[in-house]
């Protein structure tokens, strides 16, 4: 029974003072306003010249307690925060709530309704795909990436913007179907802006996977074996390239990806090359998605329950996990039958992904660091939450 | 995946371990003795035919009317695809349990997570300190009776 | 014995035609304000082609607000940087943090000395032009490590270490380069090297080995001038802004000047010893070709083999990622000294037997 | 690229030899050099993207579902408005940022007095469009909202639009017309409900 409790200050004490010669240890922020920080990610790395000995990550910096917000919030409104978690693939978060609630109360749904979600599920993936690749060119060194992949992006936030009635935080996906019925001219643009990004990622391939700098910073470089990925929980490409092909979209097939086919990408050994490869190679997999879906979307109407019905959960235990661009995002709801959840708790992909750094990146230097976190695609308000 | 024959493998197999069956609610959760709940987690990990070698998720309800602590563990197997929620029940007043950092790694963070929102305290945990709140944060806020002074009640 | 008075001093500069002190004190007061008005106007045209051309590569517009078309960009920053109060953190070493802006400025003013922009042109025609502007260039890297060192903060410490590193490392393969050079023009004066290669620039005449050469040459002063794929010192994304997180106003500017001197002396050497400096681009057979060649004044086609050749830096700065630090020094160590060196050794055998062009 | 069923590997980098690699290296600089100045020599009609916008304020096309100010729907600023003080919306909004006063009309009925928007604490999620049975609220998609004082951004949303229905009835006179009531004047319910 022996449990102590430790405060920081107490493990940023413990330095190798024995050393007379050569380089000594030292601690150094690379803290929460870094620029290669995606947020505000605090590391505190314990260094030895550029060798990294041991490293602390410090969060909390943009903890805005959501799940304590969730408490007292009802469950349509509910919906609308998880926009602000994860900001990259918020209509998957909406689709996670709204899934959830909708398997309590086991709401039906036609089929309208979840091909146009599995449609916007993809083109949210893509987004958050081009983004990651601009920002990992620039952490990279590179500056000129940042802005194609932006570009790229741009295009396609116009369409949806269109569609949803807003470029971030959508709140598109409520539960028992969809805000609006997607515009007329949306089938058009998203068959342009498919023959527009083919030869584009080919184009990134060209700048970025064939450079030989950049393979030779990828390579080997963090290294997550398979049971240290399962260990240490990570989900998503994190874990696909370790060679686990655990994609929720083909085990649990909600929406219409039973019925679409796509492959899941898996890596061989577990490092930034393969976690590098396999986004790129999932942008053109989310493209056939969507060219397999966008002809054919069935007819119905885009919203099957009223909106101003009252959602009461029966009391019990739900949850139900959805795959976003970076994971398996699991919503769990424990509630008390009133109109607002007893207890709502977000499996961030994010949390569970960031931890195996302090295990990848021991012994390597500053810019390893730097690639690991990088690829490693981390989103810091779904950290926190 | 089918929760509830898994439920029923579980209670087979392990049947002293489980606390109470749980057929009021709908869906999966095992609730678990607090006793023998290490012991379980291992064999659960290791079994051939459950192989739940990913804990997706660990969580706390606080139930303060009935002075109890609920610890969820989400498990998820990547060879089978299959998932289970196991429930620990805990007393409020010392909430105290085991630490699962051995089995799976990333137990360390979550249950440091817990165990700063809602005080939940794991013995021989590596590391346990409040992970999102200072060092000097008074109170545990997911806890129902939390009270601060620039909490807006509604 | 020379005894060292006033006198004497006068003699020791080239004093053909007996001038007295004030009038030599005099001429170099000149020299010091052309150079600084150059220098200005240089920088400030650089500054805004390189956000252009950067803001080309990237999709974008580019400064276009200040002036027209964002003329005035660079004066605009000029102003800024010179009305931006000068902060010294507290538990710096003042004094090294003072003086090493100025270590920077003044390495590389120096070595304007000896850029030959027309036969005429030129402010001091020594005999060992080359030799000078390796010794200057190599004070630059005091100033960046008494600058990371002096500012205490562990970033800039980091990046002064890693500047060191890679510029000590560097400059081994630009002085073996220069001297395969020196091999085929046996001068170190920068005018009879441009002279010597009146019917072919080196690159033509010399064909692999000055090809070699070049390519040594142009990759190590990339890394001279911390530019993009060796740019660890200032690695934006990895340290911040490097050894001159610190500076602020002037002594920014300082730094900010520094850097673009040395990327316009330092591709002036490249086009001195390889693309034949101010002299007019022949075609042995075509007169007329050549007539009208000669039309173009000789500074004029200086600037524009120096442009050619920032022109090359800046694209390769807009496109490739940083290097890692131990892949910088490898690349150094194990591959560019062997082959420059290998390329002296065939250099050398090239002039033994008259085997290059035009002999 | 092993394709078998549905699993893509990602593919390891080959090991070169050093001649293989300077090759490499070379081919590798050649290709993404080439693809940036593609983009040099384009740039000065085709491939520039940025939106300069303070001067393409007339050319721009912002989306018309795009949620920017809250309004009620009305033809024109004095033609009334649909909303019925019914206070739907002020309950469905997430944050507190809609307040509906509302007093008894003068056809006796509640009717809307004030209805309160804050800008700042709006979060645009569209719930109060949606929620509202009588279809009285949208979004317009003007995003010109900056202001320099933050107690403008407290709007009072049916200052300028007219009054509510039930302050008119059907004009006998003219066709398809309405005419004031008068105070204290009864009227039917269907009358007021069978209006627009």
């Amino acid at each position: 029974m022996t449990i102590q409790l430790k405060t920081l200050n107490e493990i940023l004490h413990n330095l190798d003072e024995k050393k007379h010669w050569g380089t000594k240890e030292y601690f150094i922020n690379m803290g929460p306003q870094h620029p290669s920080s995606h947020g505000v990610l605090r590391f505190v790395l314990k260094l030895e010249g550029e060798i990294i000995k041991e490293i602390i990550p410090i969060l909390g910096y943009i903890h805005r307690g959501i799940e304590k917000i969730g408490e007292s919030v009802s469950y349509r409104n509910f919906v609308h925060l998880t926009d602000r978690c994860d900001y990259f693939s918020s209509i998957i978060n909406n689709w996670a709530v709204s899934r959830t609630i909708e398997q309590a109360l086991n709401m039906e749904t036609n089929d309208r309704i979840e091909t146009i979600r599995t449609i916007f599920a993809e083109i949210q993936r893509i987004q958050s795909h081009t983004m990651w690749w601009g920002v990992f060119g620039m952490d990279l060194g590179a500056f000129t990436p940042f802005f194609y992949g932006f570009r790229d992006r741009e295009f396609l936030t116009s369409i949806v913007e269109e569609t949803c009635g807003s470029r971030l935080t959508m709140n598109y996906i409520q539960p028992g179907g969809v805000l609006y019925d997607i515009k007329s001219n949306f089938i058009k643009r998203i068959k342009q802006y498919i023959k527009y990004l083919r030869p584009r990622i080919e184009e990134y391939e060209r700048l970025i996977s064939d450079n030989v700098i950049v393979q030779k910073r990828t390579e080997n470089i963090g290294i997550l074996t398979k049971e240290k990925a399962l260990s240490f929980g990570s989900t998503g490409p994190v874990l696909r390239a370790s060679g686990v092909p655990l994609d929720l979209r083909k085990n649990d097939s909600y929406g219409v990806y039973d019925k679409v086919k796509f492959s899941v990408v898996i890596g061989t050994k577990g490092d930034s090359w393969d976690r590098y490869w396999i986004r790129i190679e999932e942008m053109r997999q989310s493209l056939n998605i969507i060219e397999q879906l966008v002809d054919n979307i069935p007819a119905g109407k885009h919203m099957v329950t009223k909106y101003t019905t009252k959602i009461k959960l029966p009391v019990g235990y739900y949850q139900s996990s959805i795959e976003t661009a970076r994971g398996i995002l699991g919503i769990f709801v424990a509630s008390n039958g009133m109109e607002n959840p007893y207890r709502i708790h977000m499996r961030s992909p994010n949390y569970n992904n960031l931890w195996s750094i302090t295990d990848m990146a021991v012994g390597l230097k500053i810019s390893d660091l730097v690639t690991i976190v990088s690829t490693l695609d981390l989103i810091i308000p779904d950290v926190d939450r | 995946m089918i929760i509830s024959i898994l439920k029923d493998a579980i209670y087979l197999k392990y049947g002293d371990f489980v606390l109470e069956k749980s057929e009021i609610s709908l869906v999966k959760e095992v609730i678990i003795k607090q006793s023998k709940f290490l012991e379980f987690m291992q064999l659960v990990k290791d079994d051939k035919d459950l192989k739940f070698d990913i804990l997706l998720d660990h969580t706390a309800v606080d139930y303060i009317n009935e002075n109890v602590f609920h610890l969820v563990y989400h498990l998820y197997s990547s060879i089978y695809n299959h998932q289970v929620i196991i429930l620990v029940e805990v007393p409020r007043d010392k909430p105290v349990i085991s630490t699962l950092c051995s089995i799976w790694r990333i137990a360390e963070w979550q249950e440091r997570e817990v165990f700063d929102l809602f005080g939940i305290l794991y013995n021989n945990h590596p590391d346990l300190r409040r992970i999102f709140l200072e060092d000097d944060w008074v109170g545990f806020p997911l806890r129902k009776n939390y009270k601060d002074n620039f909490m807006l009640e509604k | 014995m020379i005894n060292y008075s006033v006198d004497n001093f006068a003699n020791l500069v080239d004093n053909s035609n007996n001038s007295t002190v004030i009038e030599v004190a005099f001429y170099i007061l000149s020299i010091f304000i052309t150079c600084l008005i150059f220098i200005s106007l240089f920088v400030m045209v650089v500054v805004y082609i390189e956000r252009k051309v950067a803001a080309a590569f990237q999709c974008r517009v580019g400064p276009n607000r200040v002036g027209w078309k964002g003329i005035l960009q660079s004066v605009a920053d000029l102003l800024k940087l010179l009305t931006k109060e000068k902060i010294t953190p507290l538990y710096s070493d003042k004094f090294l943090h003072f003086i090493s802006p100025m270590l920077c400025i003044s390495a590389s003013f120096m070595t304007l000395l000896i850029v030959p922009f027309s036969p005429h042109i030129q402010i001091i025609n020594i005999d060992m032009g080359i030799l000078y502007w390796s010794a200057i260039s190599s004070l630059g890297i005091l100033g960046i490590l008494l600058a990371g060192w002096s500012s205490y903060n562990k970033w800039s410490l980091i990046s002064a270490v890693r500047a060191a590193s890679q510029l000590i490392s560097y400059e081994l393969s630009i002085i073996l380069s220069i001297l395969t050079m020196i091999i085929f023009t046996n001068t170190l004066n920068i005018q009879k090297i441009v002279l010597s290669q009146l019917n072919g620039c080196w690159i033509w005449r010399g064909h692999v080995v000055t090809l070699i050469a070049f390519i040594i040459f142009f990759i190590a002063s990339i890394a001279e001038l911390n530019k993009i794929p060796f740019d660890l010192p200032e690695g934006e994304s990895e340290l911040g802004a490097g050894f001159h997180t610190e500076y602020s106003g002037m002594q920014f500017a300082f730094f900010f000047l520094a850097e673009y001197v040395n990327l316009f002396i330092t591709s002036t050497i490249i086009v001195i010893l390889f693309l034949g400096g101010w002299l007019p681009w022949h075609i042995s057979g075509f007169s007329i070709f050549n007539e009208l060649m000669d039309s173009i004044p000789p500074i004029m086609w200086l600037l524009l083999k120096v442009s050619m050749i920032i022109f090359i830096i800046m694209w390769i700065r807009w496109t490739l990622p940083r290097l890692r630090i131990d892949h910088l020094i490898l690349l150094e160590w194990k591959f560019l000294l062997p082959t420059s060196l290998a390329n002296m050794v065939l250099a050398s055998f090239l002039v033994l037997n008259n085997l290059y062009f035009y002999v | 690229m092993k394709e078998h069923a549905n699993i893509i590997v990602a593919p390891r980098i080959k090991p070169e030899s050093t001649i293989g690699f300077i090759y490499k290296t070379v081919l590798s600089l050649k290709g993404g050099l080439m693809s940036t100045l593609k983009y040099f020599f384009k740039s000065v009609f085709v491939s520039t993207i940025t939106m300069e916008y303070p001067e393409n304020k007339h050319r721009i096309k912002i989306a018309d579902r795009f949620r920017a100010k809250l309004v009620l729907i009305s033809k024109n600023l004095s033609s009334p408005h649909k909303c019925t003080g019914c206070k739907v919306c002020e309950k469905t909004c997430p944050n507190k940022s809609i307040y509906i006063m509302s007093h008894k009309g003068i056809s006796q009925k509640i009717e809307l007095k004030n209805f309160i928007w804050r800008l700042d604490a709006c979060t645009f999620c569209n719930a109060c469009v949606i929620a509202c049975p009588f279809d009285a609220l949208t979004f317009k998609n003007n995003f010109e909202q900056a202001v320099y004082d933050r107690r403008l951004l407290i709007y009072n949303l049916n200052r300028y639009i007219g009054p509510p229905q039930s302050y008119f009835k059907k004009n006998t006179a003219k066709e398809n017309s309405v005419v004031l009531l008068k105070p204290y004047e009864k009227i039917s319910l269907q009358e007021i409900l069978g209006k627009c």
